[in-house]
């Protein structure tokens, strides 16, 4: 019999997905080889058939995306409770992601923000989401929306993690045949290396030995080298503080790394090591020009939390 | 009654400066609050953000770093390594919502034992008028919904 | 020995230091709360950790309860880590699986709240705990001693250390600013309180130092840089050019007599001022090395390039001057360095109202030691800035910019002796009245107070009170021409007005105005007076906190001529120690790296002030653990975590903050 | 503010009093250097001395009050001519600056009086500002009549230059020695510059004070000097009223001019006689008439 296998997104951007579909042929063969019980994505399955199941028939449940509503924390204990294990899929389920930005703020502010001030938003009454709503006799709920967002594994126990934003499908194929093979690592484990992106970036004999940055760059502010190390350019290259195992895909694109893989094993703090590193290659010892290099780096806790504020910690703006 | 807030301070002393200043401090009996507790190391310069962001998260109230005065790090440069993160560190914990004089950076050379106590003092009293800072319960009540 | 961080067993010892702790701090509680914390298994409080029985406390303990971690809280780290480090090693563990807690300098020495202080030291208490238990063993690194000494400074200090050394089969280099060795003391006429000449007892060790097979001697020579570590040193001096070769000239000091200038013009620094010299000249008669100096400033030669250059017919075949001789460099290497820099006397200008440099016959005491030696400006004799007139009466204050808020607030220690002892040669050589203005004399040292008791049976008058102002106000006809003192005399307490023809300025002793330039260069802390700081007050007096560094003489605070001696003929003593043992242990607290962790990225590389990581070939960061000097600045900034550093590798100090705050 | 700010004027009590001279030639002089004064808007005791040892708290706010509405003008330094304003105003903002017990009351008494709070306004003495902001150079180039007078002494007295050392140096001022030097007047070396001109001693302890005069006039004229030079009203007054006692007292004749040292620059710089105050004072008329007013030499470069 083949191993029962679900898919669920949380908070997520459709990436993780599509990380799937991007297996391309290769997900025949994982069609063959497993039974998929859960793709919302893809195929209609109610939440009814899940509880149905016994507890522990799910061979593995892939689950991508942060956790900030109530319906995703249900799904996520329903999820854990059926399966053997839980491997968390992509940036926003290991740390937070994108949506974990939502951190510096609350809902009130997110809502406030997306439903009322965002130029884009049409919303004459200014109408806000409610968990409840009286319509001719009938209830309408919705899932109740955090004030703070939640990695997976701030929520149930996770047996592995495979990081990026999206992860590459190759992580996501070993991770299968490892599962089919029976060959999983010790529980806890990020299925991808554990050294810094640096370990393998094309650019890497580019980087000189004693780099100092005397004015710090964005991307669209210069034309970018297609040889040179990106972070000797003046551009914040967070490869030095995050996990290989992302195929350099956006230094081949010639762009910075932004971190999606996360910090190594070693690091508790992403964002604390990453400033760090950053500051320390400030080429001055002057307190004002410091301040005058450093000032070039806009949103400093955006950037360097950019994927993993709810795992920092502080985890949160405190308001 | 509640007992009145006590502020509590982590505070990173190099070895050849600030801790010698506050040993000094000691030897000359100068007497300040005793909310701060040190933590040695051998230079501001070996100060990881992570250490202070830590302090933070586990309770501190304010944390304070001292080392030795520019052109003075028994390393030569550490200091000046440690500004340049302190710098960044304090863009960040302000957009964290911490209060700025929560977290400080102090130049105490070895001789400086008053000027340690000064700090001391003064450090306590603005933390003091802060308040708690109390991270993890700050987190839950925003965090309950 | 257990090394494993297996089956951890933590002994925990509270020190009372007497009453030092224990009268502020609970130690039976604070005993009490540690063995409760995990991974304890002995916990007490003794009265003295420290003393012989304290130790095997400790020893027995280790061997009883099977313990593996050793917990200490007592003095500053700075003070007793050696010694409980070598306790813990006797009971058979690695002393690095011993961690320290101050809680006395840092806090029963400085708060007076018991309950908060005794909280403050459980929190520290259960934060060494937790790093303990994470502790690994560790061996300290050998450091092989260099058996060569840099000596700096060549006053009685520099001389007395550098014979000192020298006798002992050392190499000694020393390097001496002026154009000749001898420091202060040369300038001295008669010493304090035996009266016998310091040229007398001083020109002997000179030239026996220009004379030692075992001393090499640069004078008018400065330390440019010094690189390296105890041990290690690599030291680049700079011989400034006299312009006469120091190894053609014979001393004859002909071709000074000879220089264009018949009448010398230039102000003679060795005597103060007092005296002239020209533009070649010899510092004083017995100058050691007897190379005189050509001064660029004023010879003619270098002004103009127009002198009849006499002084070069003068040395004929000698052929020892060259105008075109350049600064040397020498590169040393020396294993440890002794700092006898010395002092400057305090600028009698800073206080305007003593007259000094306004009114022509307010001296300082320096002026009045050339002026009352014989081989001084006026061959001993005491006149009058006028040249003749010899003064009837003379006023010395005490305490001159010393013990004053305003000025310097230290006792220089030696003024009071030397006002008496000037007080005593003016008397004996002019019969003036005498007037010592003083705030307290202090003659603490062997048959100091004795000379004290002569001077008041010689008939020298004291008065008791700082004096307010040296005027040439006129309030009595009888002041006319002559400079009033003006002063509360507070045993008689009454205001006098006291006219005198002459005022000796005592001034105080201060550090060199290039203290803070030298202090860098050694890499070594100065006390906020501006003078060097030990590294422990009583128990380390001539250490610096730089290993292998050593001071001497007055760099490192006032004292007398005995004194400064005795304190040479230690620091000497603390190079031998090093030199004897051939080597020294290092903590071993370097930063290494996780070689199969780090990913190459550079990061660390041009944080190291001492370029001691490398980039190896397999592309990734090397530590070499020599070189570190474990500051650590690398391993914070090592975005992958893949640096750590021995003795505070990051687990400890998280375990550390977590400690001190797990319990509110 | 305007291109030529100029200075905020404190004249204080003195100067529209015994010290009118003062006013006269330093409105004159600064109207010669063509440097504007804004009289402050509403002015008030500045607080003085004595009040000061009576009532601290209540001083420094009537001081304030001077400062606060200095803060609304038009220029930023105030100018206080009379030492005893000098020190006053100077003192209180140091004490606001330093010491919060004093901050506190002084804001809530400047509430109270519905005024703004301290803006950090410079209180500043002419002494200072010819020296810093016009400089010697300036009123060396600008002197058209030439000094045919004799030596004088210049007399700095207390206030101005202690405790705080802005004015001059606290112990051996020069600055009002180098101007009169720059307007070719000569001085001599005298020794009491600083020293007690009586102060309030004159009106209380009588004796006393007169004879802190004697020693001051007897010790200027034995260096040499035939007139003292003056910054600070209170000093002028208690030299040039006393000359008579101090006679009855010494038996010892002085008949020596005590001036402004804004006197003597105005005067060198051109400006109107009859706008210098110079037959205010008491002692020397005779010389103060031979230099000043009979004297028509003026220099080439005029």
């Amino acid at each position: 019999m083949k191993p029962k296998v679900a898919f669920y997104w949380c908070a997520a951007g459709g990436g993780c997905e599509e990380m799937v579909v991007d297996l391309a042929e290769g997900i025949l063969d994982v069609v063959a080889a497993v039974d998929i019980v859960l793709w919302p994505v893809a195929m209609d399955f109610k939440k009814a058939d899940i509880e149905a199941m016994e507890d522990g028939s799910i061979a593995v449940a892939f689950i991508n995306g942060a956790v900030r509503t109530t319906e995703q924390e249900e799904w996520a204990h329903l999820l854990r409770r059926k399966s053997q294990a839980v491997i968390a899929v992509g940036a926003c389920a290991q740390m937070g992601g994108i949506p974990g930005l939502a951190n510096f703020s609350n809902r009130a502010g997110v809502f406030q923000t997306v439903y009322r001030d965002a130029p884009s938003t049409l919303n004459a009454e200014g109408v806000l989401p409610e968990t409840t709503h009286q319509d001719n006799g009938f209830t309408l709920t919705l899932p109740r929306f955090f004030d703070t967002v939640k990695a997976l594994d701030q929520v149930i126990d996770v047996d592995y993690t495979i990081p990026g934003c999206p992860p590459t499908p190759q992580l996501l194929s070993d991770a299968v045949s490892a599962l089919l093979a029976g060959k999983l690592p010790a529980k806890g484990t990020v299925l991808a290396p554990d050294q810094a992106l640096c370990m393998d970036c094309p650019r890497k004999d580019t980087k000189p030995e004693r780099l100092a940055i005397s004015e710090f760059k964005r991307p669209h502010q210069v034309l970018i080298d297609q040889e040179k190390c990106i972070l000797a350019q003046g551009l914040l290259c967070l490869g030095p503080a995050t996990r290989s195992g992302c195929g350099s895909r956006c230094i081949e694109g010639n762009m910075p790394c932004t971190g999606c893989f996360g910090p190594t094993s070693r690091v508790r703090d992403y964002g604390g090591k990453v400033l760090s590193a950053i500051a320390g290659s400030a080429d001055s010892n002057d307190e004002a020009e410091i301040a005058r290099i450093l000032d070039k780096i806009p949103d400093p806790a955006g950037t360097f939390y950019r994927y993993s504020l709810p795992v920092s910690e502080l985890q949160r703006k405190r308001l | 009654m509640p007992e009145p807030f006590e502020p509590r301070i982590v505070a990173f002393f190099c070895n050849w400066c600030t801790y010698l200043a506050a040993d000094l401090a000691g030897t000359s009996r100068m007497k300040y609050p005793p909310n701060a507790r040190v933590i040695r190391v051998m230079c501001s310069g070996r100060l990881d953000p992570q250490f202070i962001l830590k302090a933070f998260a586990d309770g501190a109230d304010g944390v304070l770093i001292g080392g030795c005065h520019p052109g003075d790090c028994h390393y030569q440069e550490g200091n000046y390594k440690c500004l340049r993160r302190f710098n960044l560190l304090k863009r960040v914990v302000k957009e964290m919502g911490i209060e700025d004089d929560r977290l400080r950076l102090e130049w105490i050379s070895a001789s400086e034992g008053d000027r340690l106590r000064t700090v001391m003092i003064d450090m306590v009293e603005k933390v003091r008028a802060l308040g708690p800072l109390n991270w993890n319960a700050s987190l839950e009540e925003v965090a309950v919904s | 020995m257990p090394d494993s961080n297996g089956a951890v067993r933590v002994g925990v010892y509270v020190c009372h230091c007497g009453s030092n702790i224990a009268g502020i701090v609970d130690c039976k509680a604070v005993a009490e709360y540690a063995a409760g914390l995990a991974h304890v298994v002995v916990s007490r409080d003794y009265k003295y950790m420290c003393s012989e029985p304290g130790q095997e406390l400790i020893r027995t303990d280790i061997q009883e309860h099977q313990l593996n971690r050793i917990v200490v809280a007592s003095c500053s780290p700075h003070l007793h880590e050696h010694t409980f480090r070598v306790a813990t090693a006797n009971g058979g563990l690695n002393p690095y699986f011993m961690a320290m807690v101050n809680i006395r300098e840092q806090d029963s020495w400085v708060h007076t709240d018991k309950a908060a202080a005794t909280h403050k030291a459980k929190d520290l208490v259960s934060a060494s705990v937790r790093r303990v238990v994470l502790q690994r063993p560790l061996d300290k690194a050998r450091v092989s001693i260099d058996p060569n000494v840099l000596v700096v400074g060549g006053g009685i200090a520099g001389i007395h250390a550098a014979l000192t050394l020298a006798n002992a089969g050392k190499h000694v280099y020393l390097v001496e600013r002026e154009a000749t060795i001898g420091g202060h003391m040369a300038m001295f006429d008669k010493t304090f309180p035996t009266l016998d000449c310091a040229a007398c007892i001083l020109t002997p060790k000179m030239s026996s130092v220009k004379a030692h097979p075992n001393i090499t001697l640069w004078t008018y020579s400065d330390v440019e840089n010094v690189a390296g570590y105890v041990g290690n040193y690599k030291v680049r001096v700079r011989r400034r050019t006299r312009y006469i070769h120091e190894d053609l000239c014979v001393g004859c000091q002909e071709c000074v007599e000879a220089c264009v200038f018949k009448v010398p013009k230039v102000n003679d620094e060795f005597n103060q001022g007092l005296g002239k010299r020209r533009p070649i000249y010899l510092p004083f008669p017995q100058a050691i090395p007897q190379t005189p100096v050509i001064d660029r400033e004023t010879c003619i030669e270098f002004k103009t390039g127009k002198c009849k250059k006499t002084c070069v017919e003068a040395c004929a075949d000698r052929h020892a001057i060259d105008f075109k001789l350049e600064d040397k460099l020498e590169e040393i290497q020396v294993g440890t360095i002794i700092l006898a820099t010395g002092f400057q006397t305090f600028d009698a200008k800073r206080i305007p109202y003593y007259g000094y440099g306004h009114y022509p016959n307010v001296y300082t005491a320096l002026e009045i030691e050339r002026l009352v030696n014989a081989s001084g400006p006026t061959s001993g004799e005491v006149v009058l800035r006028d040249g003749k007139t010899v003064p009837k009466s003379i006023g010395i204050i005490h305490c001159v910019g010393s013990r004053d808020e305003n000025t310097n607030r230290w006792c220089s220690r030696v003024c009071c002796m030397y006002s008496l002892k000037l007080a005593h040669l003016l008397k004996e050589q002019t019969g003036a009245e005498i007037f010592n203005f003083y705030i307290d004399v202090r003659t603490p040292g062997k048959g100091f107070e004795e000379f004290y008791q002569r001077l008041l049976v010689e008939g020298v008058h004291f008065i008791r009170g700082k004096v307010a102002e040296v005027t040439d106000w006129v309030f009595d006809p009888s002041e006319e021409g002559m400079l009033t003192l003006r002063v509360e005399d507070t045993l008689l307490g009454v205001v006098r007005r006291i006219p005198v023809d002459m005022v000796v300025l005592s001034t105080g002793l201060e550090g060199r105005h290039d203290a803070q330039e030298v202090r860098r260069l050694f890499n070594i802390t100065c006390a906020s007076e501006g003078f060097f700081q030990e590294r422990h007050p009583k128990l380390a007096p001539v250490s610096t906190f730089t290993d292998g560094i050593f001071l001497a003489g007055c760099c490192q605070g006032p004292k007398d001529i005995p004194d400064t001696v005795a304190q040479a003929g230690a620091a000497a003593a603390e190079a031998l120690a090093l030199i004897c043992a051939g080597y020294v242990e290092q903590e071993p607290n370097a930063a290494y790296v996780i070689a199969e962790d780090c990913s190459g990225c550079k990061n660390c590389i041009p944080l190291c002030p001492y370029s001691a990581i490398t980039f190896t070939v397999d592309k990734r960061a090397e530590v070499n653990p020599v070189l570190c000097k474990g500051c650590g600045t690398c391993v914070a900034a090592c975005p992958s975590g893949s640096l750590q550093q021995r003795m505070f590798e990051d687990d400890e100090l998280f375990a550390e903050i977590e400690g001190v705050l797990v319990h509110a | 503010m305007p291109e030529k700010p100029g200075y905020l004027y404190f004249p204080g009590c003195s100067l529209r009093a015994t010290g009118v001279a003062y006013e006269e030639s330093l409105l004159e002089l600064f109207r010669m250097l063509d440097i504007p004064l804004h009289e402050l808007n509403d002015w008030n005791c500045c607080g003085a001395t004595s009040y000061m040892s009576v009532d601290e708290g209540s001083a420094f706010v009537l001081s304030a009050r001077n400062l606060s509405i200095a803060g609304g003008m038009e220029a930023p330094d105030l100018m206080a001519p009379c030492s005893a304003c000098y020190l006053a105003l100077r003192k209180t903002q140091d004490y606001v600056s330093h010491y919060p017990e004093t901050a506190r009351i002084v804001e809530e008494g400047l509430k109270a009086a519905g005024l703004k709070p301290l803006n950090g306004v410079r209180v500043r003495h002419p002494l200072e500002i010819l020296y810093n902001d016009i400089g010697l150079a300036k009123i060396k180039a600008l002197t058209v009549r030439k000094w045919q007078g004799g030596k004088i002494a210049c007399y700095y007295g207390c206030q101005a230059v202690r405790p705080y050392d802005e004015v001059d140096r606290p112990h051996d001022p020069m600055r009002m020695d180098q101007l009169m030097n720059a307007v070719g007047v000569e001085t001599v070396d005298y020794s009491l510059k600083t020293k007690c001109c009586g102060g309030t001693l004159t009106g209380t302890i009588h004796d006393v004070g007169v004879r802190l005069n004697y020693i001051l006039l007897k010790e200027a004229v034995r260096k040499g000097a035939q007139a003292i030079v003056t910054i600070c009203p209170l000093c002028q007054f208690n030299l040039d009223a006393y000359q008579a006692e101090v006679a009855k007292e010494s038996g010892e004749v002085f008949d020596v001019p005590i001036l402004y040292f804004t006197q003597v620059l105005g005067w060198a710089l051109g400006g109107n006689l009859k706008s210098l105050g110079l037959k205010r004072s008491i002692g020397g008329r005779g010389l103060v008439r031979k230099w000043f007013t009979e004297n028509r030499e003026v220099l080439a470069n005029a």
